[in-house]
């Protein structure tokens, strides 16, 4: 049974129980009612608002799962960088669990801080920029499956997106906008250079990224992540495409805003750059997305590269793909704690004189694969 | 971008403490800057001419949080010029040993702050761990951690705790293990010696010329060091090295500390070898006799200065500190101008800002 | 020098990722964090460490030595009474204003007054900060650690009992005693240099009336003023006898300068100040109450 | 090693001056240099310790006595600016060292009390700048032809100076 068939199931299940009433109500109520409410019953059994709901219930299922993964995030974060710099972490709130839920009362401590607005912002802008940078960030976590049978798929047969990873990319270079828009109605000359900064680092970081994910595409023959992963069963693409691999990870790096490549948000030069004036939730959003990010940067390495569910049957699928997801984020913290921040004309220099021809030649080295007739 | 002006500071973190640095950007290229100082000023120096000989020291400790040990030190080596003293050999050794050992946890703190600028929390942690070592040293010595108010005009206050000779030598090794370790931490990586190498250079004339004192001077090849070239105290005694760079950039100035430190652990191992038996203090007059006493000492930050007028009172008639830090940031605008933002970072960090001294 | 290595950066980031690699394992699956959880463990300070205060009321004599010497203003000298040491002035601190520097410990000439190695000082309240004596009280705390100041054994006069028979000074193997005449009362004491002094004890042993007593005493860092009388002023009130918190002043009758009272008879002779100044430990108090300006001491405020 | 023991022998030599000029040792020759130069104003050079001197300088010749410090003599370094209130005068003292020849000199220059103005000597040693602003600030001195002679330390709007000996808090 895959999630959309148990969903389909819940749904079925709940829209005839509350079908009942419908029924119920229309041969109560008079005749011009009645019809109606039979009418409404009559829609609510048919197959496409079934086939709806399904996909709202899936999709509440797939974030949620997503979210509890991004509250480990932000644990192996604190925990993990707490034990490379040497100190504890985490651990009064929740010690039983090691201090799992120092996020929980971090968050409910932000909840109910004010919401401060500067004057001279642009209210419009200001207000917007969270909501973009959060919900563009969340929509990335519905197209990624974390397995065949658990993911937000359209039929009974498991079909998914069919150009999910793009959908998942495209939406991962949203972001800027709102850093950009966030940084500029600040009305503030730090988070003005620091959405600067932004705009100018993913663009030039994106490029990269998405020519060794078309590498993917390319060996993989579709843009659907069951199929890429499918693909993989044989041979991880991080063995043939290794330049690939790595040109991903610091790209994903990048993008996701994490310490070499944390310029717009650089402490010691723009106070914390294009954050500043946020304070309470929404700071405590832009925390929690950059861990969604990571999340969902990890995941998608591990469903282009890393062979997506892919392992020994004696783990069941899904926890193969999050236990993949967990060894990129934990290697992104151990490079991320190792290295100062780079300047943002090295960084620049870095992404097109270095990284876009090593994208390239891995472009190359794929198609040179494909043609070969190996994949 | 048009050009403007960046206020960095006075609440930054950049600035560590208070002061302000005002740069005009042209986008991210720095094409001025101009440095604000006095929100910490304390009046010391008036401070100072109120209180008697004695209760001073104290206050001096408070000039820097970083390496308060030297600044008393040189105060009472003011002192001591001022009513012609003559310190015990075993407090000059002890004396010598401190703040040597104040100026690794000061480096050491330098290092922690610089790399915090650069984005470099392990960094932070590591050196900050490990400058608890000497600090735990120093409080078992002098019973405090930060403030220690250990030098006395005519000695030391306390002689040295029982197993304090081992703890050091044990501490000395594994400060010369730790730098091992820097050395890959930071040199080691590329992205660290990107962020160094050829950044803020300051050349030789320019540092002569504007004052500039003390490491960041030797790293732009300037060969002195008043330990060596003006010696006090027991450091005649001492064997170690000069340390000078030619470069003058930032990554000259990191090597020229990191040296430092090592050539620190040289010269605490000779004091506790070459360490005499006896007296720690001898009693110092009340009243300074009319006249002039001058103190100049080498500061982990540079060349620190007192001079002291005697008025035959038990209260000095005028007591004037020279900062290091204070001629040194008013070369800033020198260095800076031509560089990035980001540099902005890595050169005032570089240049290793206290401002409890800078203000006084 | 040989130990120093050339920078390598050909591993890019493999150099800093190897070090930050060995501590993950080191504080991960090795071991704990070199952090301390402070409320529940906590270090060991050393015994010089200054914390808050401790005050032993039996050696403390009240003088205030503490009060002047402190940079801050801190202390003050609080009347107490107490019901085995009877009516006494002892010092309180705030602790507020306190910056612990450790003048008051070292200045005490009876080593009274100590730092402990106590630091939890914090209250919401700053009143609660001024401390009086009874607060800082530890009567014990100075048995706990040895005192690094060293004791001397030095004769000790006690003028009331002197006659001035020089036998003392006589035994002195080093010749370190000298009695020297009192102005106007006819009387001479024993001086003794103590510097000179080696605590043979001889002059206590030989002194047929026990003025001369072998007394531990704490040796003194600081250079503390000293009493000088102007004989002129001095009207033999005694305030400053009952002012000295060492006894180390005596009211000495001088001879010759009787009255004449109205019924023919003599009155008593007028009596002036005598200092012992191997006791005197400084504090000018004798100077603060002397309502006759008969005493002089240089660099002690009114 | 030899190089720095050369030199540190080199800091601290001997007192005792042979009588010829050629063994004359480079505090004498510093200040005799000076005192030909400007015998009128230059007075009371004696050396203090080794490698340490002091001269009185007239402040109408202060700043071509500093000129012929810094580019014949070879003291390169200005250390400090300090200034003292005297009951009946200011004096400045400027604190310059030598680099070449490890050698410091003390020139005390005096002005009257109601007219603390001396010239600046800040477009000799640039670091002289921030020091005179500090001795502006903290004690009234003028410095003649600085270029920027405004307070440092205190804000801007403060009117008296705080070190001087009849300024009470």
């Amino acid at each position: 049974m895959n999630l959309y068939q148990f969903c389909y199931g819940i749904v079925h299940w709940l829209v005839g129980l509350v079908n009942n009433i419908w029924y119920w109500l229309g041969d109560f109520l008079p005749w011009y009612f009645g019809d109606l409410f039979t009418a409404i019953g009559n829609f609510a059994a048919s197959e496409g608002h079934l086939w709806f709901m399904t996909l709202l219930v899936e999709s509440v299922v797939v974030v949620v799962i997503a979210l509890i993964n991004v509250l480990n995030f932000l644990w192996i974060f604190r925990k993990l960088s707490g034990r490379i710099l040497d100190f504890y972490g985490p651990y009064y709130v929740g010690y039983r669990i090691g201090g799992w839920l120092q996020n929980l009362a971090d968050g409910m401590k932000l909840f109910i801080k004010e919401i401060i607005v500067p004057t001279k912002a642009d209210r419009l802008g200001f207000l917007l920029a969270p909501v973009i940078f959060v919900g563009s960030s969340l929509t990335i976590l519905a197209v990624i499956p974390f397995s065949v049978d658990f993911g937000i798929s359209t039929s009974e047969s498991g079909e998914y997106v069919s150009a999910g990873a793009l959908f998942a990319l495209a939406a991962f270079s949203i972001a800027p906008f709102a850093i950009l828009l966030a940084g500029w109605s600040s009305n503030n000359k730090y988070t003005l250079i620091g959405g600067m900064r932004s705009a100018a680092q993913m663009m030039s970081y994106e490029i990269p990224l998405i020519l060794c994910a078309a590498s993917v595409f390319l060996l993989a023959g579709s843009f659907n992540f069951v199929e890429i992963v499918d693909a993989q069963s044989g041979i991880w693409f991080f063995i043939p495409l290794f330049i690939g691999f790595v040109v991903f990870l610091i790209c994903l790096m990048a993008e996701v805003e994490i310490i070499p490549f944390d310029l717009p948000e650089a402490e010691a030069e723009l106070v914390e750059g294009w954050t500043t004036e946020y304070g309470g939730m929404r700071f405590g959003l832009f925390y929690m997305t950059t861990a969604v990010r990571s999340y969902a940067g990890g995941a998608l390495a591990t469903a282009l590269f890393l062979g997506g569910w892919h392992g020994p049957s004696f783990l069941p699928d899904e926890i193969w793909f999050l236990i993949k997801a967990y060894i990129v984020f934990t290697v992104f913290m151990w490079l991320t704690w190792s290295v100062p921040r780079i300047r943002i004309d090295q960084m620049l220099v870095f992404g097109w004189r270095r990284l876009l021809p090593l994208a390239v030649l891995n472009l190359l080295i794929a198609a040179a694969l494909k043609s070969g007739g190996w994949f | 971008m048009a050009e403007m002006w960046i206020n960095m500071g006075p609440q930054h973190p950049m600035t560590h403490g208070l002061w302000n640095l005002r740069v005009k950007v042209d986008g991210e290229t720095i094409v001025d800057a101009e440095p604000e100082v006095g929100y910490l000023h304390r009046g010391i120096e008036k401070l100072c001419e109120a209180r008697t000989y004695p209760q001073i020291i104290p206050i001096a400790d408070r000039l820097c949080y970083g390496s308060s040990l030297t600044w008393s030190h040189l105060y009472c080596l003011t002192v001591e010029d001022l009513m012609d003293i003559e310190v015990p050999e075993r407090a000059e050794y002890i004396r010598v040993m401190a703040i040597e050992m104040q100026r690794i946890a000061s480096h050491l703190m330098w290092l922690a702050a610089y790399a915090g600028d650069l984005g470099l929390a392990v960094g932070f942690t590591y050196t900050m761990r490990d400058r608890e070592v000497f600090v735990d040293l120093l409080q078992a010595l002098t019973g405090s951690r930060l403030t220690y108010n250990y030098p006395r005009i005519g000695g030391v206050a306390h002689d040295l705790p029982p197993d304090f000779e081992r703890d050091t030598v044990r501490a000395v090794q594994y400060m010369e293990m730790r730098l091992k370790e820097y050395e890959d931490l930071f040199d080691g990586s590329k992205i660290f010696m990107m962020r160094n190498v050829g950044i803020g250079i300051l050349r030789k004339e320019d540092g002569i010329n504007l004052g500039v004192t003390g490491p960041s001077l030797r790293a732009s090849g300037v060969d002195y060091d008043l330990r060596k070239d003006m010696p006090y105290s027991v450091y005649p005694e001492m064997d170690f090295e000069v340390v000078k760079h030619e470069d003058g950039d930032c990554y000259a100035r990191y090597r020229v500390r990191m040296d430092e430190m090592w050539e620190s652990c040289r010269i605490i191992r000779q004091a506790l070898q070459k360490m005499p038996t006896g007296r720690w203090r001898v009693v110092a007059p009340r009243n300074a006799p009319v006249g002039t006493g001058l103190g100049r000492v080498e500061d982990p930050r540079g060349e620190a200065v007192m001079y002291a007028v005697g008025d035959g009172t038990d209260r000095p008639y005028r007591l004037k500190i020279r900062s290091p830090i204070f001629v040194t940031v008013s070369a800033a605008p020198k260095i800076l101008v031509g560089y990035k933002l980001a540099d902005v970072v890595a050169i005032m960090g570089g240049l290793d800002m206290c401002i409890g001294e800078n203000d006084r | 020098m040989d130990d120093r290595r050339k920078p390598r950066t050909t591993g890019v980031v493999l150099n800093p990722m190897k070090r930050t690699g060995k501590q993950l394992v080191r504080t991960l699956i090795l071991g704990k964090p070199n952090t301390v959880l402070y409320p529940e463990e906590k270090l060991d300070l050393p015994q010089v460490y200054r914390g808050k205060h401790a005050l032993d009321f039996k050696k403390c004599i009240g003088c205030g030595n503490c009060v002047v010497v402190c940079p801050n203003d801190c202390m003050w000298l609080e009347k107490v009474e107490d019901p085995e040491l009877g009516k006494i002035e002892r010092p309180g601190v705030d602790l507020g204003r306190c910056m612990f520097c450790g003048f008051c410990a070292e200045v005490c000439p009876t080593v009274a007054l100590h730092m402990t190695t106590e630091f939890e000082l914090a209250d919401s309240d700053r009143e609660n900060l001024r401390l009086s004596p009874l607060d800082i009280r530890d009567d014990s705390f100075g048995e706990t650690f040895v005192e690094e100041r060293e004791k001397r054994l030095v004769p000790v006069l006690d003028l009331s009992k002197c006659d001035g028979c020089e036998k003392c000074a006589g035994e002195c193997p080093e010749m370190c005693i000298a009695m020297m005449p009192i102005e106007n009362t006819g009387r001479k004491k024993p001086e003794i240099n103590l510097v000179k002094c080696k605590s043979h004890g001889k002059c206590a042993e030989t002194c047929p009336e026990k003025a001369l007593t072998m007394t531990e005493v704490y040796e003194s860092y600081f250079d503390m003023p000293e009493p000088k009388l102007i004989l002129d002023n001095c009207s033999g009130c005694g305030l400053c006898a009952r002012k000295c918190p060492s006894e180390a002043i005596y009211m000495l009758e001088m001879p010759g300068t009787e009255k004449t009272l109205k019924n023919g008879k003599k009155g008593k002779p007028k009596k002036r100040a005598v200092f012992v100044l191997e006791k005197c430990v400084g504090c000018g108090r004798c100077y603060q109450a002397c309502k006759f300006d008969a005493i002089d001491m240089p660099g002690v405020r009114k | 090693m030899s190089e720095g023991d050369k030199r540190s022998s080199a800091g601290v030599v001997g007192i005792e001056t042979a009588p010829s000029r050629v063994g004359e040792n480079p505090e004498r020759r510093v200040l005799r240099a000076l005192a030909e130069s400007f015998p009128k104003t230059v007075s009371e050079g004696t050396q203090l310790r080794p490698g340490v001197m002091r001269a009185k300088v007239d402040r109408s010749d202060l700043y071509s006595v500093c000129r012929t410090l810094r580019e014949d003599l070879g003291f390169e370094h200005l250390t400090m600016i300090s200034a003292v209130d005297y009951d009946d005068r200011f004096e400045i003292i400027y604190h310059i060292a030598s680099y070449q020849s490890r050698l410091l000199i003390e020139l005390i220059s005096t002005t009257p009390k109601d007219d603390p103005v001396v010239d600046s000597v800040s477009s000799i040693w640039g670091g002289a700048n921030w020091q005179e602003r500090e001795s502006y600030d903290l004690m009234g001195i003028e410095f003649k032809s600085h270029p920027k002679l405004e307070r440092i330390l205190l804000p801007k709007d403060v009117l008296y100076h705080p070190l001087r000996k009849d300024f009470r808090g």
